[in-house]
C-alpha cells in the first residue's frame, strides 16, 4: 500500500472487474471455488432487494412516514458479500447503515423501521439473529466488538479444531470512524489478545461531506500494520471479492489467529442521511463515475453474459422487490407508538425507586387530564 | 437625551444569528477559526457555518478528522498559541469522546499553571430535543459541564442574544460551553449588529462581555411566580405566562442565559418578589441544574419563598423515542401544572 | 426468638472488605471477572485486588491495555455475552476517557433494546480525596453521573457495606458505578461475611440485593438536624455529630449508601422529624448531588423544615493542591458552622 | 520490524553499544558528525545531575517532604539526547516523568518541586522555556501538541527554508500511552495535517506493572506505519543514537515533511513512582541485566575509553551534582504554601460570581475563627 492515498483504487483484490469479467486471483479464487451460479443469483438477489429496500425507504422518509433513512445505495455488494461469509455462531457488530447485513443474516427489513420512526431505538433481538443493535454513536461499538470477540474464545467457540463449529466476530464502521480512539483502543485490545474479530471498513468515501483524503493520507487498511495484524484491501463494489476475502478473514479469526482487518473501497451513491445534500459537496462527475461501477449492475452484467440470469429469474427478483417495499409501506404506515408511560420502561432492570415515583407522578398527571375531560 | 445613531437593526433567525456573530468576530480577529465536523463546504449539518469556509477558506474554516477528542485536543494546542478555536461538536450526544479533554484539560489548564497559560477554546454544540431526531440527538448536556469549575456555560435563547453572546464567548479568556437551542434555529428576531462590537472593541472589552454574556434577563415581568429557564425553555416559559395571565396569575420570566455562572442576583431579586419559583428545562430533572437552583434558592430566600421551588423537566431515561418526546419535554401543560401547584400556597 | 447461628464475623479494612466481597463473588459465579490496570499482579495500586490475580488466573483478573474506554467498551461486549466484567478505573480522575462509553452505551443499552440486552458491568472506582496526592486523584465524580439514567451509583462508608455491597453491586443486572472512599480503605470494622451470600443465594436473591444496597442506612439517631451524606463524608458527620451533641444538638446521621437512587423515603422520614437539613459531600457543592437532595427535600418537605437545607462540600474550583486539601475539603469545623446556621432557625 | 516483539533489541538504532563502543550507521552518523568531545561530556554532565537530582527527590519524599516522586531513573539517555535536539522556537510537551528533558531545556530542576510538594500543579513558565506544563491524565497531552503544531506551521515557523528559524514540536509520552485513543487520535491529526510534530516514546518496558506486551505484539514505532508516516527504533540507553534520530526527526519536522514517531527502547531502573512496589511484578535478574545497560555508565565508558573524561571534569559534576541535591532540599524544605485563599485564584481569567460568592464566604468564615481567637 506504499505511496497511495486513500481513495486509490490501485492493488485491490478484484474478482470481478468493473465491467464484470472475472479475474483470477491465486491468493483468494479457493475462497469462491464453492459458490455455483444459483450462490451468485442469491448474491445478486439480496442486492437487489436490498435497494429496492433502500429506495422505498427513501420515499417513505419523503413522505413523513420516518424520521430519518439513511441509505446504503452502492454499498451492497459490500454488504451481502461480506455477510455471506458470516454464519452462527458468528456475532455481527453493524454500524447504523447495514441494512444489507440485516437482511442476509434473516432480519426482515420491514421490521427494522421502528427506529427510524421514532417509536424506539433498536429494532430486532441481536441475540436471536447474532446482530447487535445499530449503534449511532461513531466507533463506540468497537470495543463491544473486541469483548464479545474475547468472550467467544473464553467460551471455546474459537480455534477448537472443528472449523464448522468455531466462530468470530465482525465489526462494521466506516472511513470517518477510523479516526476516533474508540476505533483504535478496538484495534489495540484486539491484537493484543488476538482476539477473533474482523474490522469491516467500509470507505464509502465519505463521512457525511467530508471525504477519506481529510481522514488519512493513506489507505484505511494500513491502519492494521500500526498495531500488527493483517489489512487488506477489496474492491467494495465487487461482491465475489468481497466475499472471498472475508472468508479468509473469518476463517482467519476463527481458527485463532487473530483479528483482521478489511477496507472495502465503496462510494455512497445516494446522501449521507435524508437530511444530507450532497450537492453541496461533491460533483455529479464523480457521481456518475461510480454510477458506472455500480455493485448490482457489475454482478448482473457477469451473469448476464454468462447466460446465467434468466429473465423469469429477475421478473421474480423484482416482484420481490416490490413486495418487499409494499410490506415495508405497510407495515411502517400501520405502526402506531406504544402507550405513553411505555417509555418509563427498561431504564433498569431491577425497580428503581426514582423511575417508580416519576412514572407515578407521570401517570397522575396524565390522568389529571382525563378527569378534566370527563369534568367538562 | 439627543437621538442615537440608528442602530443596524436586521431581522434573523437564531441560526443565522450565529453565522452573521461567527463571521463578526472572525472580521474582527484574524486569530479566530472554526473546527469541526463538516462545517466547511457542507457549512454544518445546521448550516450554522454557511458560508465561512467559502469566505474564510481551508485555514480558518477547517474540516477535522471525525473525532471529538481530537478535536477539542488540537484546539488546546492551538489555544496555547494564541488562536482562539470555536469548535463546533455536531450534535449534543456527540460531545462524550472529549469528556476528557473538556473536563481534565480544557477546564483546568488555567487553574494547573496559575493563569499563565489560557485557552479560549469555544465549543459550540447544537443542544436539547424537540426536532423528531433519532438517538443521541437531543440530549440536554449542561448540568454535566456546569458542575466541573473552569467552563463557562451559556445559552441563547433569542437571535440577539445569539448574535451577542457568541461573540462574547469568543472575546472571553475562558473557555466556553455555547449550547446552542437546536430547535429554535429557525426562531426569527430582530438583532442590532451594532452594540457588541461597539462593546467588544472598547478598552476592557472582553471582560464586558464576559460579565454581559452571564448575566440573565428579565424576559417577561410578573408578581406572583417566576419561571426559569435558558435556551429552548424559555420561549415555553413565555408561552405558559401569557396563558397564565389569562388564568389571572402574573408570571416572571428570567431568561437565566448563563448556567455557569447563574446570576442568582437576578434570580433572588425576582424570587424575593413573588415567593415562588419554577424551574424549567429539558435535561432529566434530577441531577439537573435546576436542583442546583432550587437549593440556593432555599439558602438564600427561604424565608421569602411561600411554597416549594418547583421543577419541570426530562424525567430520569434516555432521551426516549421521538415519538415520544413531545410526552417527555416539558409542555405548557407542565408548566402551568406546575405553576397552580406553587400558586397553591 | 431463639439463638441465631454465630455468624462469620471478621476484622477488616474497608479495603480488604472489597478483595473479600470480590473473591466471594468469582467463587459464587464463574462468570464474574475482574479487568483493569495492574489489578492482576501487582493487586492493584491500592492492593484491592491483591492474591486474586494468583488464585483466579490471568482470565479472570486481566490487566488491560492502558485506555479507559477500551476497558469499558470491551468490557460492555463481555457482558453482552453473559459476563459480569468489574472493571476497576485506577483513579477517579481517569474515568474521563470511558465517559462516553458509560454515559451512552452502558447506561443506554438496556433502554435501547428494550430490555433484551442488559450489561451488568460493576465499575469500581477508588475516589475522592484526602490522601494528600497529584492533581486527578482526588475526584468525586458522583453527580457527573447520577445524572445519567440507566447506572446505578452507590458509595459503601464502612467495611460491612463494603463487604455486602460489592456483592450486590455484581449481583445487579444493572451497570453499577461503585464508588469506593480510597481515604477509607484503611478504615477498620467488623464484617459479617455470611449474611449476604444468603441473601444472594436465594431466589430473587439480585433483586432483592439491588434493593438493599439501594437504600440508606440510619448510622446515628438524632432529633434536630439531620446530616446526610455517602462514602467518606458518612465518618466526618458521625464526628460531627458528636461534637454537637456535646453542645446539646442531637444530629441524626443518614448514609446514604447509594446516590443512584437516593432512598427518599429514609431521608424525608428524617428531615419531617428533625426539621432540618445538612448535606455534605467532598464534591463541589455547585451542580453536585446535595443540590438534588436539598431541591427534593424542598418539594417534599417545605413545610417541615425550620430552616433551609444547607451544603458543605468542595468549592467551584479544581481539586487544589495537596497542600490547601484539608482546606478545600468538608471537615468537622464546616458541618458544625452549618449545623449551627440551620439550629439558629 | 517484522516478526518482532515490543521488546525486541533486534534492529535498533545504535551508535554506541552497550559496552561503550562507537558502532557505524551511515544513514544516522551524519546527525552527530557535528558532536564534539565537549557535547558528549555534557551530555555526560547533564544525566549525571539528572540522576543525582533524581535520587535526591526519592529520599526527599521519603522523609515526608514531597507527596509523590516520579523517578527518571536509566530514562537520561533518553531524554537528554532528544532534548538536545531541540532549540527555540521549538515546543515541548512532556508526559510527567521528563525531568532530564527540562534540566536540559534550562528550566532549574529546584523549582519543580512544588507540584510534588502538593502547593500546585504545575511549576514553570510554559512560554518561557518552550516546555509545556506535565500532563498526568495519560496520552492527553497529544492532541495539544498536534495543535500547537499545526499553529506553528500557520505561523511561519515551518519549512520557511531556513533551517535555522523553523521549529516543531517534541511531544514525549510512555509506552503505556500508545493505548489510549487521544494518543491515537493525535497521530491520525498529525499525519492527515502535516503537523510538525515528533511523537516520542520512551519505551522504558512498563506502564506501571504491566509490561509492553499488555500494550502490543509488535514494536510501538510500528504504530506510525499504521498513519503512514516514518517511525524509527532507537537503542534509548544510547544517547548519541537518540540525540542522532531525533536530529533527523526535527529537521524532517521541522522543513514542513510532517510527523514522526521515534520509540525509545529503554528500561524504568527505579518504581513507577515512590508508592510503587517493583518488586511484585519484576525479577531482579531482568533489573540486572538493565543496570549492566546503564545508559549513564555507557557514555562513561566511551568517553573513558577515548581519555576524554579527565578526573577533575568529574569531580566538577559531582560536586555540582551535590550543589544541586542540595539546592533541591533546601528549597524544597522551605518552601511554604501560600495563604489559604489562593486556592479560589485562576479558577477563570475573568470574575465569575460563583468563585468570587464562595471566596467571600471562605473569607468570613476563616475570619470567624480569628474573631473567637480574639474573644477568647
Ligand atoms: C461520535 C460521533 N460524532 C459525530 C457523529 C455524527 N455523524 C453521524 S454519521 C457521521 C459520518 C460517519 O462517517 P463514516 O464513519 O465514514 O460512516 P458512513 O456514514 O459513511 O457510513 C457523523 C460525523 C456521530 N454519529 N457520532
Ligand atoms: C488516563 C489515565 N489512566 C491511568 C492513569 C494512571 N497511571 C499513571 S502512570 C500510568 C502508567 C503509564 O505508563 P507509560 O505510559 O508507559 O509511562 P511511564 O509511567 O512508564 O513513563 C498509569 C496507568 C493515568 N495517569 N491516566
Ligand atoms: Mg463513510
Ligand atoms: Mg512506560
Amino acid at each position: 500500500m506504499a505511496g497511495i492515498g486513500p481513495l486509490s483504487e490501485e492493488g485491490l483484490v478484484r474478482l470481478l472487474d468493473h465491467e464484470g469479467r472475472r479475474v483470477e486471483d491465486a491468493t483468494y479464487d479457493p475462497y469462491v471455488s464453492h459458490l455455483t451460479m444459483d450462490d451468485l443469483r442469491a448474491f445478486w438477489r439480496d442486492m437487489t432487494l436490498t435497494r429496492a429496500f433502500d429506495l422505498e425507504s427513501t420515499s417513505l422518509q419523503r413522505q413523513g412516514e420516518l424520521g430519518l433513512w439513511v441509505p446504503a445505495l452502492g454499498q451492497e455488494a459490500a454488504q451481502i458479500g461480506s455477510a455471506h461469509a458470516t454464519r452462527l455462531p458468528d456475532h455481527i457488530f453493524p454500524s447504523y447503515r447495514e441494512h444489507g447485513v440485516l437482511h442476509v443474516k434473516g432480519i426482515d427489513l420491514a421490521s427494522i423501521m421502528g427506529m427510524w420512526r421514532g417509536m424506539e431505538h433498536s429494532s430486532w433481538d441481536p441475540t436471536a439473529y447474532g446482530v447487535h443493535t445499530y449503534t449511532l454513536v461513531i466507533g463506540a461499538h468497537a470495543p463491544h466488538a473486541v469483548g464479545y470477540a474475547q468472550a467467544m474464545d473464553w467460551d471455546g467457540l474459537v480455534g477448537s479444531g472443528d472449523p464448522e463449529k468455531d466462530g468470530a466476530v465482525v465489526c462494521y464502521f466506516g472511513d470517518g470512524a477510523t479516526s476516533q480512539g474508540d476505533v483504535n483502543e478496538a484495534l489495540v485490545f484486539a491484537a493484543v489478545n488476538n482476539a477473533p474479530v474482523v474490522f469491516f471498513i467500509q470507505n464509502n468515501q465519505f463521512a457525511i461531506s467530508e471525504p477519506t483524503t481529510r481522514q488519512s493520507k493513506v489507505p484505511l487498511a494500513q491502519r492494521a500494520s500500526g498495531v500488527g495484524i493483517p489489512g487488506v484491501r477489496v474492491d467494495g463494489n465487487d461482491v465475489v471479492a468481497v466475499h472471498a476475502v472475508t472468508r479468509w478473514a473469518m476463517e482467519h479469526a476463527r481458527s485463532g489467529q487473530g483479528p483482521v482487518v478489511i477496507e472495502a473501497l465503496t462510494y455512497r451513491m445516494g446522501a449521507h442521511t435524508t437530511s444530507d445534500d450532497p450537492t453541496r459537496y461533491r460533483t455529479t462527475s464523480d457521481e456518475q463515475y461510480w454510477k458506472d461501477r455500480d455493485p448490482i449492475a457489475r454482478l448482473e452484467t457477469f451473469l448476464t453474459s454468462a447466460d446465467e440470469l434468466p429473465e423469469d429469474f429477475k421478473a421474480q427478483v423484482e416482484a420481490d422487490g416490490k413486495e418487499l417495499a409494499r410490506r415495508t409501506r405497510e407495515s411502517v404506515k400501520g405502526w402506531q407508538r406504544g402507550p405513553v408511560e411505555q417509555m418509563f420502561d427498561h431504564v433498569y432492570g431491577t425497580p428503581h425507586a426514582l423511575v417508580q415515583e416519576e412514572k407515578a407522578w407521570f401517570n397522575r398527571y396524565e390522568a389529571s387530564f382525563a378527569d378534566q375531560e370527563v369534568a367538562k | 437625551m439627543t437621538a442615537e445613531a440608528p442602530a443596524a437593526v436586521r431581522s434573523m433567525n437564531l441560526g443565522g444569528a450565529i453565522n452573521a456573530g461567527l463571521r463578526a468576530a472572525m472580521e474582527r480577529d484574524p486569530k479566530v477559526l472554526l473546527m469541526g465536523e463538516d462545517i466547511g463546504q457542507l457549512g454544518g449539518v445546521f448550516r450554522v457555518t454557511d458560508g465561512l469556509w467559502k469566505d474564510f477558506g481551508d485555514h480558518r474554516v477547517i474540516d477535522t478528522p471525525l473525532a471529538e477528542s481530537g478535536i477539542v485536543g488540537t484546539a488546546i494546542g492551538m489555544a496555547l498559541r494564541g488562536y482562539t478555536p470555536v469548535v463546533e461538536i455536531q450534535f449534543d450526544g456527540f460531545i462524550f469522546p472529549a469528556f476528557n479533554q473538556i473536563t481534565t484539560q480544557l477546564a483546568k489548564l488555567h487553574y494547573r499553571t496559575k493563569g499563565k497559560l489560557s485557552v479560549p477554546v469555544v465549543i459550540r454544540v447544537p443542544f436539547a430535543g424537540g426536532i423528531g431526531a433519532v438517538e443521541h440527538h437531543s440530549e440536554s448536556i449542561e448540568a454535566l459541564f456546569a458542575h466541573t469549575a473552569g467552563l463557562r456555560v451559556v445559552s441563547p435563547a433569542t437571535p440577539q442574544d445569539a448574535y451577542d453572546m457568541i461573540q462574547q464567548a469568543i472575546a472571553s479568556p475562558d473557555p466556553v460551553l455555547f449550547l446552542e437551542p437546536k430547535a429554535r434555529y429557525w426562531d426569527k428576531g430582530e438583532v442590532d449588529t451594532a452594540r457588541v462590537g461597539t462593546q467588544l472593541e472598547a478598552v476592557g472589552g472582553a471582560q464586558a462581555a464576559t460579565a454581559e454574556m452571564s448575566r440573565a434577563r428579565v424576559a417577561r415581568e410578573g408578581k406572583d411566580v417566576t419561571l426559569l429557564a435558558y435556551g429552548p425553555s424559555v420561549r415555553l416559559c413565555l408561552q405558559s405566562a401569557e396563558l397564565a395571565a389569562a388564568d389571572s396569575v402574573s408570571a416572571e420570566v428570567i431568561d437565566l442565559r448563563s448556567v455557569s455562572p447563574f446570576d442568582m442576583e437576578t434570580v433572588l431579586a425576582s424570587v424575593k418578589k413573588t415567593g415562588r419559583a419554577v424551574v424549567v428545562h429539558e435535561a432529566p430533572v434530577a441531577f439537573g441544574t435546576g436542583g442546583e437552583l432550587a437549593a440556593r434558592i432555599g439558602e438564600k430566600a427561604f424565608f421569602h419563598l411561600h411554597a416549594p421551588v418547583m421543577r419541570v423537566g426530562g424525567f430520569h431515561m434516555p432521551y426516549p423515542g421521538s415519538k415520544f418526546e413531545h410526552d417527555y419535554l416539558p409542555s405548557v401543560d407542565r408548566i402551568l401544572d406546575a405553576v397552580d401547584r406553587v400558586m397553591a400556597h
